[in-house]
């Protein structure tokens, strides 16, 4: 149950018409604030080998918002606090954003914190002793990106290419990456005023069925380009996909990445994002699920996880619900599953094929003088793409399918460059001899067979 | 393996749908499989996919004026302020056929009826759950238009 | 917080003077319950893979009972659920717990089953679906017993001397081991009835540092002095000590045991109680120890598992306490963690030796003609005896410690009639080269550390 | 390996306690330790051990005029009606040491401090969270009972 408030008086305009103080103003106030940053938290969590964890959270009200914080920080402790914004906010839908939350704010699924302003956003970020990360996704994410900057929060999640694809359906690839290598130069810019911010890339992309190499060729191109730009701290996320040695491959994959792309004093933590697909609907169900991406976090040697509740299935979730969402994570934190292993074998052929795809796929456009037009242009042509798209800048003719074991394979691979040695070993995990079946019935069919993977795996469906 | 299923053009069209997902909301999961369900039995599908405004829906009654309902789907909870221009639209005759709406249809986990009624005052006419039940309601659907314009 | 309800009129004698019917009666009403025996349901759990869970539960008041159960199953749906007898009825001392039941009820630390009678009893196996085990302590059970049949109980714990030597301080083993004779007696004579009880056996004992030999060893001689009675189904459990592949092994010793020493008719179950000594005050703490435990009662292939609760350092837990236990317990059997695995070759050392000693221990009693007299002449001069007794029946001439990785081992074996290569082994593992310190306060210091190990491991007691 | 330190007894022992558990409780390890830690400190200590009776404190007494305190310890949340007869014991002489009382002393896990007030009117004298503690507290009875004597 959300707590009930008073409302606060409406807000007459966009941020209450307070002017954004400049980055050297910003970066005093987040020193003078007297709390880690995100990065120096992620830093000293993996220091002690324990994997930060941190909950998805926002609501639309002011008040209601600073509750869920202070509530999230009381019951459960996480390393790292979110605001995930409203989606009217994430498209620049301003003015929608302010008019929903002076008429309903919980018809709100995020904080309007550019509605709010930067004033309401330091309050919350006062009212917390964590580190706040703001979540969301925007295409061009310039105007939060100052508001958050100037509220003090010191870890932002995004990129050119992972927020676009997901969230908008038709902002030209460019555009996007050119609005976060803004955001990427601000970040530079405070980075020369002392305050590291954590750029968190959204390896998720569309969350379901989501090939790890596509996720991490993405967070590669993303991370060269925010490393160019002057970003001096990146948190790599990756979706689990729900097979073990595949996802902590994935997971483990992101160091040896980090080595082979970028340069040495760029620090870059592995997150994962507790399975972000179709959730089982049953309690019981779900939080088995939530304890075993937070296993694989662990297990993968992530800095932080993302967390999920028992009601992901059905909505945002309330307080009560992420409060236990993040202690029954936390668990994977215990010092007594030292026991703990993934098989050793499987995991090192993961992680082989999947650098290797990784590699086939961004080695190319690296090696392009302009890397923002080769990216553009790679998914125009279909030699970048990602399933599912929300956005007409990508083909999705890239089709995924979960092999026998549950990992996830690529069926159709439209125009990924790969080698032919990658499309054969996909072929025969997939077990499809000659042509996969083109029916489009049956498709269908397998498809969504393997999005409901995990309420199949529950005998929800029976 | 260079050309995919989700790509192929419907068969030869005999009745046609306009498909989409809300102005806010980016989930698009569900809208390419209903588009490709649709497909698989023979609809036209005019998809105009995830962010698509009420005006766009509305342009795409004018562009196709054989379409027999417009389908939209909403995850993100935010269909009441995505569709506040629908009761207009259909007063002004811009959206002249059926709206057809589904998905998660309110913020929260605890779910009442009160979603619903905001809806169908905003000028929707049948919401539904399980897209399974498309082709029947759209059949059904063209039946009582078939029967009201030989009635009229 | 325990839900607040009308107090219900005194109960003015004992049971309300109601006569408890006969085992025929008793018998013809269970079976007209219509829900399942606990032992039908430990069958279809092991059938299906996964470990029957069960909490603790008991309070005074009658209503308070029946709400706590109740809330139980709507909230955690327990396999099996629980009737804790308060500490007066377990010792006979049924005047001080009626009197306390009418002044104070929330001052009984259980339900003082035979102060409310066989037919308040029944009321309470009525409101829930899953059956109901009677967990006490009480060295002369026969009059529970007959009250907890004619309630319809189907599962009753104890047994001649695990109930007696950790729960009083001067009843004679002979007399305590004729009296739960008599109970499984009528065990047998109810399975005549067509009704079978399942008796689990308190292989707990005093609980703190019990060696794995120590338990399983009385555990034998128990069972096969119950199934020499007439007993069809019988629970062997063991408490967690805290060590991963020790409690393992002597988990799998079970079934090993039963096949060795017990007739092929008798069903028998592995039962787990998480770790029953000195719990950690911390939430987060004691939940990770709460979730171990019951990934060992998975991975020792235990029929059942006895939940703790994040305040059982504090007192009785609340309900809603009871219900988070339940339910993080529950992950364990996730079918999300078949990847999980013990050191295979670690297990089977432990096991060989837990074995070699049970049969030293065990062998020369069983091969005696009168077992009771042979078990009570062994406690009187030591060669069988277990660590801190609450019974002067037991010498507790016994002294256990922990090995460097945190094992139960035996530090003196008193006059333990162990052999030279089982002594050695325990030598060389606590690392006592020649005679350990006998001096009082550095062992005294050693034993605390080792009660207080899981609060040290978290580091509690800096 | 015969022998063991738990069964030694203590130095031959200037001072005197009486230990215990309250009647309905047999929780025994910490009975042990402290018995085991007040002979290390070289108390004689006469161990009643767990489920002691009111009356069996009372005898003990008896039998040990010298005795110093009757030190009782309680787990299980029973001990207020296993100290009922506390009041009457000490009104009639027969518990003529101060009493001191340390556990979990009342039922449940949220403690206030009513449940010490309950002890205190039943004729307890102290009650102690640590044992650690004892042997100053017994140092304080000592002085604090040869100054009344002498005063007296
Ligand atoms: C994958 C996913 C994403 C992906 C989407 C990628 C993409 N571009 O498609 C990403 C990670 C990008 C994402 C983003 C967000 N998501 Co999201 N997402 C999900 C998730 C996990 C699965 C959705 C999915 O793909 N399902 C697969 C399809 C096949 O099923 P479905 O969408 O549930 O649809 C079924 C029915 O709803 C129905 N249906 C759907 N559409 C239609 C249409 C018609 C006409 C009919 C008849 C039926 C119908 O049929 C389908 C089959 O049964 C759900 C939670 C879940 N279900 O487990 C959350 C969820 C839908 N997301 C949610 C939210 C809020 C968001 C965000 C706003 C972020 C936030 N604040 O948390 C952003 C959206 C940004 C935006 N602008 O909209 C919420 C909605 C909350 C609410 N209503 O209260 C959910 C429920 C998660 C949660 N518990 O908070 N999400
Ligand atoms: C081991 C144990 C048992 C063993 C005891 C074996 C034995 N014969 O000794 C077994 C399994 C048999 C057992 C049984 C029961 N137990 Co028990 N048990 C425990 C447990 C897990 C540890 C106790 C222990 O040995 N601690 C080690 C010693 C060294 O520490 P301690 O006892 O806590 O004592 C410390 C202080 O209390 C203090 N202290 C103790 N005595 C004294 C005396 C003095 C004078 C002073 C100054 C200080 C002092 O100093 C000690 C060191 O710091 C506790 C929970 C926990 N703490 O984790 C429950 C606990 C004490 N048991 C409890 C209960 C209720 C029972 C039962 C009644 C069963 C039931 N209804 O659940 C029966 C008792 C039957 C009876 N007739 O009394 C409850 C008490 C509840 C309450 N007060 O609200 C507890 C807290 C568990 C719980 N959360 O429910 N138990």
């Amino acid at each position: 149950m959300r707590t009930r408030h008073r409302a606060l008086a409406p807000v007459a305009v966009l941020g209450d018409g307070a002017a954004v103080p400049s980055p050297a103003e910003s970066a005093g106030y987040i020193r003078s604030l007297g709390k880690p940053t995100a990065a120096e938290v992620l830093a000293s969590c993996r220091a002690a080998g324990r994997v930060a964890v941190q909950p998805r959270c926002g609501v639309g009200g002011h008040a209601e918002m600073k509750a869920l914080l202070t509530t999230l920080e009381a019951e459960a402790a996480p390393d790292i606090l979110t605001l995930t914004i409203d989606s009217h906010t994430r498209l620049l839908r301003f003015e929608e954003a302010l008019r929903t939350l002076n008429a309903r704010p919980t018809d709100l699924n995020g904080y309007p914190l550019v509605a709010h302003g930067w004033r309401r956003g330091r309050e919350l970020n006062e009212a917390v002793a964590a580190p706040l990360e703001i979540r969301h996704g925007s295409p061009d994410a310039r105007a939060l990106f100052d508001v958050s900057v100037a509220a003090g929060m010191t870890s932002f999640e995004g990129g050119g290419i992972s927020y676009n694809l997901p969230y908008c359906k038709a902002v030209p690839l460019v555009e996007s990456l050119r609005a976060w290598q803004d955001v990427d130069r601000r970040c530079g810019e405070l980075a020369e005023h002392g305050v590291i911010i954590d750029r968190e890339l959204f390896g998720t992309l569309t969350a379901v069925l989501v090939p790890p190499s596509i996720s991490l060729a993405i967070s590669v191109i993303e991370a060269v380009l925010a490393a160019r730009a002057g970003v001096r701290c990146i948190s790599v996320s990756y979706p689990q996909g729900g097979h073990l040695a595949q996802d902590v491959a994935a997971l483990r994959c992101i160091p040896v990445l980090a080595e082979r792309y970028l340069p040495a004093d760029v620090q870059v933590h592995a997150v994962l994002h507790e399975f972000m697909g179709v959730f089982p609907r049953e309690r019981a169900h779900a939080e088995d699920l939530i304890l075993y991406g937070a296993l694989v976090s662990r297990l993968g040697g992530a800095s932080k996880l993302i967390t999920k509740t028992y009601q992901e299935a059905f909505g945002i979730p309330d307080p009560q619900a992420n409060v236990e969402g993040l202690r029954l994570a936390d668990r994977a934190n215990s010092p007594l599953l030292g026991f703990m292993t993934a098989d050793a074998d499987q995991v090192a052929e993961e992680m082989e094929w999947i650098l290797r795809e990784v590699a086939e796929l961004v080695d190319p456009l690296l090696a392009r003088p302009d890397l923002i037009t080769a990216v553009a242009e790679a998914f125009d042509d279909g030699t970048l793409d990602i399933p599912f798209s929300a956005s007409r800048c990508a083909r999705s003719a890239l089709v995924p399918r979960r092999d026998a074991q549950g990992a996830i394979r690529y069926l159709f691979t439209g125009s990924l460059p790969f080698s032919p040695a990658v499309l054969r070993r996909n072929k025969e995990l997939l077990g499809t001899s000659g042509e996969p079946d083109l029916e489009l019935g049956s498709l269908l069919g397998q498809l969504t067979g393997d999005i409901d993977y995990f309420r199949h795996l529950f005998r929800e469906t029976e | 393996m260079s050309s995919t299923p989700t790509q192929l053009p419907g068969p030869t069209a005999t009745r046609k749908v306009i498909l989409g997902v809300a102005a806010s909301d980016s989930h698009a999961v569900a809208n390419h499989l209903i588009a490709l369900s649709l497909r698989g039995i023979g609809f036209g599908v005019v998809n105009l996919g995830t962010c698509t405004p009420v005006e766009e829906f509305a342009q795409a009654c004018a562009d196709h004026p054989d379409a027999e309902a417009v389908i939209i789907g909403s995850l993100n909870g935010h269909v009441h302020e995505d569709l506040r221009g629908l009761a207009q639209a259909k007063a002004t005759g811009q959206i002249p056929v059926p709206v057809v709406v589904g998905g998660n249809l309110s913020v929260g986990s605890h779910k009442d009826g009160t979603a619903h009624d905001r809806l169908y005052s905003l000028g929707v006419d049948h919401i539904m759950a399980d897209p399974a039940g498309l082709p029947a309601l759209l059949d059904e659907l063209r039946a009582a238009r078939t029967c009201s314009l030989a009635a009229s």
